[in-house]
């Protein structure tokens, strides 16, 4: 029953790396920069939390206040940073290296005040395990997944129910006539931002609560959250969500066949193939 | 013609920055202060084992110039971020060596120690490492001393204690990387010789702490122990060992001490070889009461290889040498034992220390037994 | 004088990488973040050649630089068919692929342990060791390189690949052959970064995987653009600016605790505000 | 006079597209924009709309000066542009096109809202559930100047909004734009390569060539003139 488990770790493993993966795709289908930085707002929700669960905030509260904290960092990386080139006529290779810069920053302030020990969340509760049948989790993965899932039905109805989600996606669909149509794109950037960081500080959070907080942990999640959202159909949150969850289903599952250092060599390998056969990925709409 | 000037401008920035990097520290060089190296990864991934060695070897300076030094002499050492990468340690050597003018320098991880032992032979630079232990250090150069055995002797000894407790059957878990392949090698080719059979082996990334799919896929191989060859993240281990409720014994190499590690419930019952290097109580405290964390293997290896070289130091000068790397290494050998935090010969490059065989119980490191590996 | 040197060598290595990479990116605008891994197998196969002693460093070279020029032009096929930020990620996902393949093949790279040992060159005959004579050498590469470089932007060649990059479909409605250009430039890219790699492999007698990752290449762009996109001095000046910065670095005086991770910080900054306030580079075109 | 151009220069880059460009619109009239591809039209349009700065020249809007008016404000005066081909949000459906702009759009005295949408193309209402990218091009291009309209809307720049229609519903739709410049009082500016349908309910032409205007007048002196040989 090996496989079981690997399938239900994957899919633990693929909420979170999905709630990543929808988190970007609402800043990149919007925004269309690349925005590396998101990295380090991941990686920085997860040590606000440690912090204020070391001195004695409640877990929740804690949860709650990390995430309003990357929600203000991402509207301000925006506003302060990306809006700035983007008045400059900044390529796509000046805002990416800009944002590349700025993840430097988070990344080093993070190490310079907290080390680059691998730390510990001081909640015993989260490591205590339950067992349902053959299988085996613990209360941080269950709270991953509940929460992941929750968050993507939460990202779904946002976008597709509510009116600021509506222009959000007007913005992402025709800047050129969110603009004259008085939906002020620039405002809707600093907010799609601000909401993609909010999103992105849950899995922030209850990853590093099972696996540990380090200061450079960020960019192998992005980038394979990314790869899910470009293969999944940019636009499209289902597409990432779901091809998120496939990645690390597969990359659990992929162990039962191949040697697990080879797990992101193929994924990777069968990315590139893929992208050379359907560059538009899965869930794109006809255009 | 202004893109020219602008160009000139910058290019006379450059000559300037390197100028400068080159000649504002030698600058003070007419004071009494003994300069010393230490070229480790102090951002990057590996930080998190080069940021505990710096603080060892800063811990053992500090005291030593708070007393007055070494015969007057104050030591200093300028510490280097290679980020764990060789072309970047092989410029840190050269500009400690050239500009710094240092006779030795701390380095760590297996790669960067690679890349610049040839550049210590070449300029008798003394270069000492407590961390690494890929076989292939013990050989690089006659100027790289280490001050802990290379993962083969730790995996000697639990090899034949492994067998003798009538674990036959083995699966091993490395990290893949210098340190972890190393290990993995020795136990293949050790565990076998000692009587024992080897059933699979899965290895994960340095840093990546979901162990899960490979605990998984190695249980699955029906194991009577997991053998561990990783050097970080051994709390997510244990706690995810812990959550699959293995049947299997549990054995590491001198990683798996970590304080936090120990001290998590999860790892009742883990054994492991421990390079014998214990910290006196009041020097464990007084180190966490500086930086917060506990002093760990890292922190503890590179303070004893601070001692050391304290020692060799303070006899270089007690018979008037100057403090060359020439001078380091043969007075290191000269003295050849040493009484640091563990009596340590040095028979060749690599030292000679106790290995003990450690279990983690109840919160403890209690040890079961010790050789001194040859 | 070998800190100087090593400095000056290491900085034409990169050189070499970033006409490569200005070639590919800035002229061909193929935004390829994988050229380290080009780099890479140059510097194996040089390396593995020499500790075979069956090849002399030249012929060594040679073959290194015919097959990164067959890998690259490989490597950047998928650019034909995606565009854009969808080749940014495919770059990204190759990239990964290498250092995976780097990192597990260990019978070709010594894997995680590297390859040590490598002996130094030989020019027909006459052995370089001292780091000086190496100077002499690397300098000579980087003088044909940058020849080569200078050149071809005068050339017609090179005045085609800037059109494509403004406007690549007036360009093929001009029926001018864009596909052949554009792989024609990335052949030349992998003929520089190859044959770095091998001057960088006998320079260092050791490599491994670290000297070719997802860091190497992102530093690579980082180079081009803050020297400058398109232009033979930007080529030059950034490589030698950014390995100098580091070291420069060393002078502010911070805690040792927090040391690096204050430089790393502030090399973000001055990343960010190199990008706010000269976006060209230091002596490149407006990108 | 609702619009008026005075001495209006514009372009891209070091190249000057339009110069000299004097146009007056009242409220109420329809006025014809003509000139082969290349002879400024949209120039003059983003130019109005402020999307473009402008090199030399003023425009005013209703009496005030538009110099320091941003385009979000423009557009909340009543100045409304139907940009060519890409005046649909293709990913949100019928409904979700017409919600987001009427939200940002729509104050109490509007004199165009939702109702009137669906009242005036039914067949958008029919359609309210589809995603907009996937209608036929016609359908397209009635949700385009639905959303050009909602609010109040005083004067509307359509360019090109014939582009890829059918003959006869290009017919219903200028008649339909017709109907509403009468019964609001507003005023169009209609940027056209179908000449015939366009003249039909101007009610001034204006020409340009080159970047100038080369003839300004009632649609019965534009076919009694020789200008045609701009075509």
């Amino acid at each position: 029953m090996v496989w079981l488990q690997l399938l239900v770790n994957g899919l633990v493993t693929g909420s979170a790396l999905g709630v990543v993966a929808i988190s970007f795709a609402l800043i990149y289908a919007t925004t269309k920069i690349f925005h590396v930085a998101h990295a380090g707002v991941y990686t920085l929700a997860g040590y606000l939390a440690w912090s204020l669960v070391s001195h004695g905030v409640p877990d929740v509260l804690a949860l709650l206040l990390a995430i309003l904290c990357c929600t203000a960092l991402g509207a301000l990386i925006q506003h302060q940073l990306y809006a700035r080139l983007e008045r400059r006529r900044a390529t796509h290779l000046v805002v990416l290296i800009a944002s590349l810069g700025a993840l430097a920053v988070i990344q080093n302030v993070i190490a310079a005040v907290y080390s680059s020990n691998i730390l510990q969340f001081p909640v015993p509760w989260s490591s205590r395990v339950v067992t349902v049948g053959t299988l085996r989790l613990n209360w941080a993965q269950i709270l991953t997944v509940v929460l992941s899932v929750l968050a993507y039905a939460g990202t779904m109805w946002f976008a597709h129910r509510t009116i600021l989600g509506k222009q959000i996606r007007a913005v992402a669909s025709n800047p050129f006539l969110a603009e004259i149509t008085r939906l002020r794109p620039q405002r809707i950037y600093v907010i799609v931002v601000a909401i993609g960081s909010a999103i992105v500080a849950l899995p922030g959070v209850l990853v590093p609560l099972d696996l540990g907080l380090q200061p450079y942990g960020g960019v192998t999640p992005l980038l394979t959250a990314t790869i899910a959202m470009i293969a999944g159909g940019v636009g499209s949150i289902t597409g990432a969500f779901v091809l998120a969850v496939g990645i690390a289903v597969l990359q659990n599952l992929s162990l039962l066949v191949i040697p697990g250092e080879w797990s992101i060599g193929v994924t990777f390998f069968i990315f590139v193939i893929f992208m050379l056969f359907r560059p538009t990925g899965l869930f794109a709409k006809a255009r | 013609m202004i893109k020219v000037q602008g160009t000139r401008r910058a290019f006379a920035a450059v000559v300037t920055s390197v100028l400068l990097s080159g000649l504002l520290r030698p600058a003070m060089a007419a004071d009494e202060t003994i300069r010393l190296g230490a070229i480790l990864p102090l951002t990057g991934p590996g930080a998190v084992v080069g940021t505990q060695e710096m603080r060892g070897i800063q811990f053992a300076m500090d005291a030593a110039n708070a007393k007055g030094g070494v015969q007057g002499h104050k030591i200093e050492v300028i510490f280097e971020d290679n980020q764990a990468k060789p072309d970047v340690s092989v410029l840190s050597f050269n500009k400690l060596v050239d500009l710094q003018k240092v006779p030795m320098i701390f380095t760590g991880y297996s790669g960067p120690s690679l890349a610049m032992a040839p550049l210590a032979t070449r300029k008798k630079i003394l270069m000492i490492n407590a961390g690494a232990q890929s076989d292939k250090l013990t050989k690089a150069s006659p100027y790289l001393v280490n001050t802990l055995p290379s993962t083969g002797d730790e995996v000697a000894v639990m090899a034949k204690y492994l067998v003798q407790q009538g674990k036959k059957k083995a699966a091993v878990l490395f990290e893949n990387d210098a340190a972890g392949i190393g290990g993995r090698d020795d136990f293949l080719e050790l565990f076998p010789k000692a009587g024992g059979t080897i059933l699979a082996q899965e290895a994960v990334q340095f840093g990546q702490t979901d162990y899960r799919p490979a605990l998984l896929k190695l249980a699955a191989a029906k194991p009577d122990v997991l053998y561990v060859v990783i050097t970080a993240g051994m709390v997510p281990l244990v706690q995810q060992l812990k959550q699959m409720n293995p049947d299997f014994l549990v054995a590491g190499t001198t990683f798996m001490a970590d304080p936090a590690a120990i001290a998590d419930p999860a790892s009742n019952g883990i054994i492991h070889t421990q390079v014998q290097i214990d910290a006196p109580p009041e020097l464990s405290a007084a180190f966490k009461a500086k930086y917060g964390d506990d002093m760990d293997f890292f922190a503890r290896q590179y303070y004893n290889a601070a001692q050391i070289m304290l020692t060799v130091i303070d006899k270089v000068l007690s018979e008037k040498k100057p403090v060359t790397g020439e001078n380091l290494h043969d007075t290191l050998f000269a003295i050849r034992k040493f009484q640091g935090l563990i009596p340590m010969e040095f028979k060749s490059n690599t030292a000679t220390v106790p290995i003990g065989i450690n279990k983690m119980e109840n919160g403890k490191d209690v040890t079961l037994l010790q050789v001194t590996a040859e | 004088m070998d800190f100087l040197y090593s400095y000056i060598i290491l900085a034409e290595v990169y050189v070499l990488l970033g006409l490569s990479t200005n070639l590919l990116v800035g002229i061909a605008g193929i935004f390829s973040v994988s050229q380290a891994a080009v780099f890479g197998v140059g510097a194996y196969l040089v390396a593995h050649f020499l500790m075979a002693e069956s090849l002399g460093f030249i012929p060594a070279l040679a073959i290194a630089a015919v097959a990164c020029i067959v890998l690259n032009i490989l490597v950047t096929l998928p650019a034909l068919r995606v565009s854009g930020d969808y080749f940014v990620v495919t770059s990204f996902g190759i990239q990964l692929l290498a250092t995976a393949v780097f990192t597990n093949w260990t019978n070709a790279t010594g894997g995680a342990n590297g390859l040590p040992g490598i002996p130094p060159p030989d020019v027909f005959g006459l052995p370089i060791e001292s780091t000086g004579q190496f100077v002499i050498l690397c300098s000579v590469a980087m003088a044909i390189g940058g020849l080569a470089f200078w050149l071809l932007m005068r050339a017609p060649f090179g005045r085609l690949l800037r059109a494509i990059r403004e406007d690549e479909l007036a360009v093929a409605a001009a029926g001018k052959n864009v596909l052949r250009a554009k792989v024609s430039a990335a052949a030349l890219a992998g003929a520089f970064a190859g044959s770095a790699g091998g001057f960088y492999a006998t320079f260092l007698s050791f490599v491994d995987p670290s000297s070719f990752d997802l860091d190497a290449s992102i530093l690579l762009l980082t180079m081009v653009v803050v020297g400058g996109a398109r232009t033979l001095a930007g080529s030059v000046l950034g490589p030698f600016l950014l390995l100098a910065l580091p070291q420069v670095l060393t002078l502010v005086d911070i805690p040792t605790s927090i040391a690096a991770a204050m430089r790393q910080l502030i090399y973000g900054v001055l990343l960010i505000l190199f990008m706010l306030f000269r976006p060209q580079g230091l002596a490149g075109e407006k990108l | 006079m609702l619009l008026q151009l005075t001495g209006v220069a514009a372009g891209y880059g070091p190249k000057t597209v339009i110069s000299d460009i004097a146009l007056a619109v009242e409220p109420g009239q329809i006025v014809a924009l003509l000139g082969h591809n290349g002879a400024g039209k949209t120039t003059t349009l983003r130019g109005i709309m402020g999307l473009l700065p402008l090199r030399a020249g003023a425009i005013a809007f209703d009496g005030k000066a538009l110099d320091r008016v941003g385009v979000a404000d423009r557009v909340a005066m009543g100045l409304r542009l139907l940009p060519e081909g890409r005046g649909i949000f293709p990913d949100l459906t019928v409904a979700e096109n017409v919600e987001v702009v009427a939200a940002r759009n729509i104050g109490p005295e509007a004199t165009f809202g939702i109702a009137d949408v669906y009242k005036l193309f039914p067949v958008l209402d029919e359609r309210r559930a589809t995603r907009a990218g996937s209608m036929s091009g016609g359908q397209q291009q009635m949700l385009a100047m639905s959303l050009a309209m909602l609010g109040t809307p005083r004067c509307l720049l359509l360019d090109e909004p014939s582009i890829g229609l059918a003959p006869n519903l290009v017919e219903r739709m200028f008649q339909q734009v017709q109907q509403v410049c009468r019964s609001h009082g507003m005023a169009a500016v209609l940027v056209e390569q179908n000449v015939a349908a366009a003249m039909r309910i101007a009610d001034r032409v204006v020409i340009m060539n080159n970047g100038q205007i080369v003839f300004d007048g009632s649609p019965d002196e534009a076919r009694a003139s020789n200008v045609w040989h701009y075509f």
